[in-house]
């Protein structure tokens, strides 16, 4: 496969570009966002060119290959992820909106005064917001997961939580955006499926970069999104266990979701259509089962072996940066490809805009885990992250870049 | 297919003239259901006597595919034992019709009686038997 | 502009396909969702190829760019709709989403036992499923307007629902996607304005046919899709005034939508960023600017003349066909290019299923709107709906093919 | 913007050594503000005597061109008049910094202090003087 990696840079024009002045663009801020493959972008044009039409309901030939495109793409969803049935894969807008259905159509009905949710302190807003807003709703309390210093979470503080007994969901991710820890997805299920608890696995940063398994993992939610793993954006996927499914109410009325409508009640569709109400994001989600397609041929094995070397070449030139100090586990094998630092006392904006003129993009800010960066006590850090298509070659513009950056602010 | 091959005279005299068509005076069992995507429902009534299915009447509005079904499907089931009922395949409906190769969304017309039939009878036996019942759930949900 | 008409069809390639047997395709389910023209996908393709990233929260060239595009879209959606300020222009997945966000971030707050929310009989399910479920939950009641024999709303029994006093919301189409009825906007939101009671506008089926002006229709809320006016799958527009939108709590809790977060509470962003959380979908709301680009340059006035033209045209040769009842108003000048109808005995499955051989791309069945169908005694009703780039001589085809089921199904 | 045109020697060295950062001890009015986008947060507090703002500080986190900005508006601001201090326009902070064509996301890190500012204003004069309040807090809202 090695040889291969620079092939897989001419599927993405956009990593040719040059930006300001001229500069090739260096790009690494995959969490954020990662950049299309051809494959994708063409899919959802030939999408609109020669088969688009409203899906499901119509007998005409554009219908009936737009809904076959459609659910084809589901099926691919599943098969990636080993859903054991594909009408446990819901397609939504992003994680956001997984995690959102979650707190209203399960959580709104599950949740009471007294009850506990539980989350951790290296959550994404997504994974700590509508729990907010769910448990202040109902009375309810929320409690955190704890993270060492070297940015893992201590699960002994979870088995507390769960021996007070009021626990009614733990949510966690299974890879944090800003530091790049992997969770032991399964000591935490297991723990939980004891006490008979129900878990939630935001899994927006892990899908894209390794081989995910719902099934084993043994969790009951799982939330990721298209535009992190080459798709489109305006498109992501909430699996659920259908025994959970079969149990929620709706979330959104509407088109699609319905069985029968009465002035004054309805009955609802099957599975999984009861959660996708309206017309769904038919040319997106038919591009999503194209990006699944190109991550298949490439191997999630290899993709993981790619960044996980990437991230060590990474983390050894950092290390010899004076004044540098880097988050998260030193061990690459227990890190994705996320690099979150500070640079002496330059703030991260101010490092990231000079990077900038050096073409590298990287993001800076409080990468939506403001939480995390209260636990850290830093306002805010910058961050480098990697996919396939990125080389060492970018890395080293990257700690390049850093000496500009030293030399503006004057340091040492 | 052709709309001349899937409309023959069978079809369109069963469209106008279904087999079976109406409701039972006080049937053992009754079940509703419908079609979300097209609009099409479906209620069928069932006579049992020791365990032999000995009247089946359907009413509801459908096309003439989900009309001229449910009539031979009402057909074929007039007189068998629940056994026999419970066996009764997609192809023993679509074959009679001549509509095997049927476009995805029109098999879902053209099976919907089926599907009523056997939930009808899941509902029987979970009420008058014990035994696998779920197993015909499951058959029925997993039709289409 | 009449002479250009036929050029239009040009930036539709898939107008020029054949399907079945090498049938020229007549595409006609355009209520369903329309074509989309070569700018639209493009601009789509484009911005993948070379602007894409994370709206919002960078600093580096590519971040500006795609903040940028995405912001002008909302530019042009504001000024498409006469929006006083492009802060009441929320972005969604499409009207299914924009009605049921109003349903849990507003109904929830402000509707209580014993209160009304009043919709109408004419109304698509995304605009019925969602009233009922939060008068359910609340306890409250769901009330219709009723309609005439020729499809248009009786507003004496709207009078008669607000008189009694307890009325929260007035939520209603600004056109029927099944009779093409246009509902006269201004008539409800005066008679609402006078009773203190806000109102919601479905503008799914006006907003792609006809100018629309939210500020002079007087509404609180108006909700369109984009997939329905030349836009890609997967966006819509939540525009709401921004009274309205400031008495709101949020509704989705993540990334985007926050000013601060911490442990146990947080603060919420401006608007519109408060409604809108989550990674937006970028690329199709950059396509819908590019959308509403290309009506703006027909002209929403032309469009609408070439539509009722169509429909007038239409409901001309229509009524030639013995045993053919048409729904709906009779006068072009109260309806948009919808026309339901159904034919003799046959049920609408057949009629479209033996034209869809002719290439004829029809709708048959609820059309989403079961509570119609049972006002007007009905199964189902084939459907046929214009746009800009259909022609008389699709409108022949329709109604040559309506031979072909009076053949098959031996009718007179 | 060069970086190098940005980030010369005046706002490098107002980031590490901030003018009137800290607190007050009792002050007449104070304010908290925060960027969503990028984590910046400002603290502003006045001291106001006979309508005059005879001491500000500022504290909070934020980057270089956030502590350049906020140092050189406290500057500024001290010992105008509340009228003065209400027509501070974005350009006196931008123009004294050279900062005129920052890029559209880091002019919010130039103009956070300002907002944190005129809503403080907003406040005391909502708490001390009745008249046009509301037009200040348009005004802070406008900002960017
Ligand atoms: C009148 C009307 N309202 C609502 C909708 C729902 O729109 P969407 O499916 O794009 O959410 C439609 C179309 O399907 C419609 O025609
Ligand atoms: C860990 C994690 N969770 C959730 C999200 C939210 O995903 P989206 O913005 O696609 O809804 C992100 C990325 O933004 C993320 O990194």
């Amino acid at each position: 496969m090695q040889s291969s990696w620079s092939d897989i840079r001419h599927d993405f024009p956009i990593l040719s570009r040059t930006v300001r002045d001229g500069r090739p663009l260096v790009y690494l801020d995959n969490a954020a966002t990662t950049q299309k493959p051809n494959q994708v972008v063409d899919t959802i044009t030939d999408y609109y060119r020669s088969h688009n039409a409203n899906a499901h309901r119509a007998v005409y030939a554009l219908a009936e290959e737009s809904t076959k495109m459609y659910e084809s793409a589901r099926d691919k969803v599943a098969g990636f992820i080993n859903a054991r049935d594909r009408s446990e894969i819901i397609f939504v807008r992003g994680t956001t909106e997984a995690i959102n259905m979650v707190a209203y159509a399960w959580g709104r009905a599950n949740v009471g005064k007294g009850d506990v949710v539980v989350t951790t302190e290296y959550e994404h807003h997504s994974n700590i917001v509508p729990w907010q807003l769910l448990t202040q709703e109902k009375g309810a309390s929320l409690r955190y997961i704890l993270m060492d210093d070297e940015g893992c979470l201590m699960l002994d503080t979870l088995d507390d939580i769960l021996d007070e007994g009021r626990t009614k969901l733990v949510a966690f991710s299974m890879m944090s955006n800003v530091l790049g820890t992997i969770t032991d997805v399964e000591q935490i299920t297991s723990r939980c499926r004891r006490a008979g608890v129900p878990t939630l696995v935001d899994g927006a940063q892990a899908v894209p970069h390794m081989r995910v398994d719902v099934e084993s993992l043994g969790c009951d939610f799982f939330a990721f999104s298209g535009h992190k793993m080459m798709g489109p954006t305006g498109v992501g996927v909430l699996w659920a266990r259908k025994s959970m499914l079969e149990k929620m109410r709706p979330f959104h009325g509407g088109g699609d979701m319905i069985r029968e409508v009465h002035k004054y009640e309805s009955t609802w569709n099957d599975l999984p259509y009861k959660f996708e109400a309206g017309t769904p994001n038919i040319a997106d989600v038919v591009g999503l089962g194209a990006a699944v397609d190109y991550l298949e041929r490439i191997g999630m094995g290899n993709v993981r072996r790619h960044e996980r070397e990437l991230t060590a070449y990474a983390l050894a030139k950092m290390a010899d940066v004076p004044g540098l100090t880097v988050y998260g586990p030193r061990d690459p094998d227990r890190r994705g490809g996320v690099i979150s630092f500070n640079f002496a006392d330059v703030h991260p904006h101010d490092v990231a805009q000079i990077m900038d003129e050096d073409g590298v993009a990287i993001r800076s800010g409080h990468h939506c885990a403001q939480v995390l960066m209260e636990r850290l006590d830093v306002a805010a850090t910058s961050r480098a992250s990697f996919y396939v298509y990125n080389t060492k070659g970018e890395v080293d513009v990257l700690v390049g870049a850093l000496r500009k950056v030293a030399e503006v602010f004057k340091l040492g | 297919m052709d709309s001349r091959d899937i409309y023959h005279e069978m079809i369109v005299d069963y469209s106008r003239n279904p087999a079976n068509f109406g409701r039972l005076e006080n049937p053992d069992v009754t079940h509703h259901d419908a079609n979300p995507l097209c609009g099409d429902s479906i209620d069928m009534d069932l006579k049992i006597d020791d365990s032999v299915i000995s009247d089946v009447k359907f009413h509801g509005r459908g096309c003439a595919i989900c009309m001229a079904c449910s009539s031979v499907l009402t057909e074929i089931t007039k007189g068998k034992t629940l056994d026999d009922a419970r066996s009764i395949s997609k192809n023993d409906v679509l074959e009679e019709l001549g509509l095997e190769r049927l476009q995805a969304i029109r098999i879902k017309c053209a099976l919907l009686s089926l599907k009523t039939l056997k939930m009808a009878l899941y509902k029987y036996i979970t009420e008058h038997m014990t035994e696998d019942a779920d197993s015909l759930k499951d058959e029925a949900a997993g039709l289409y």
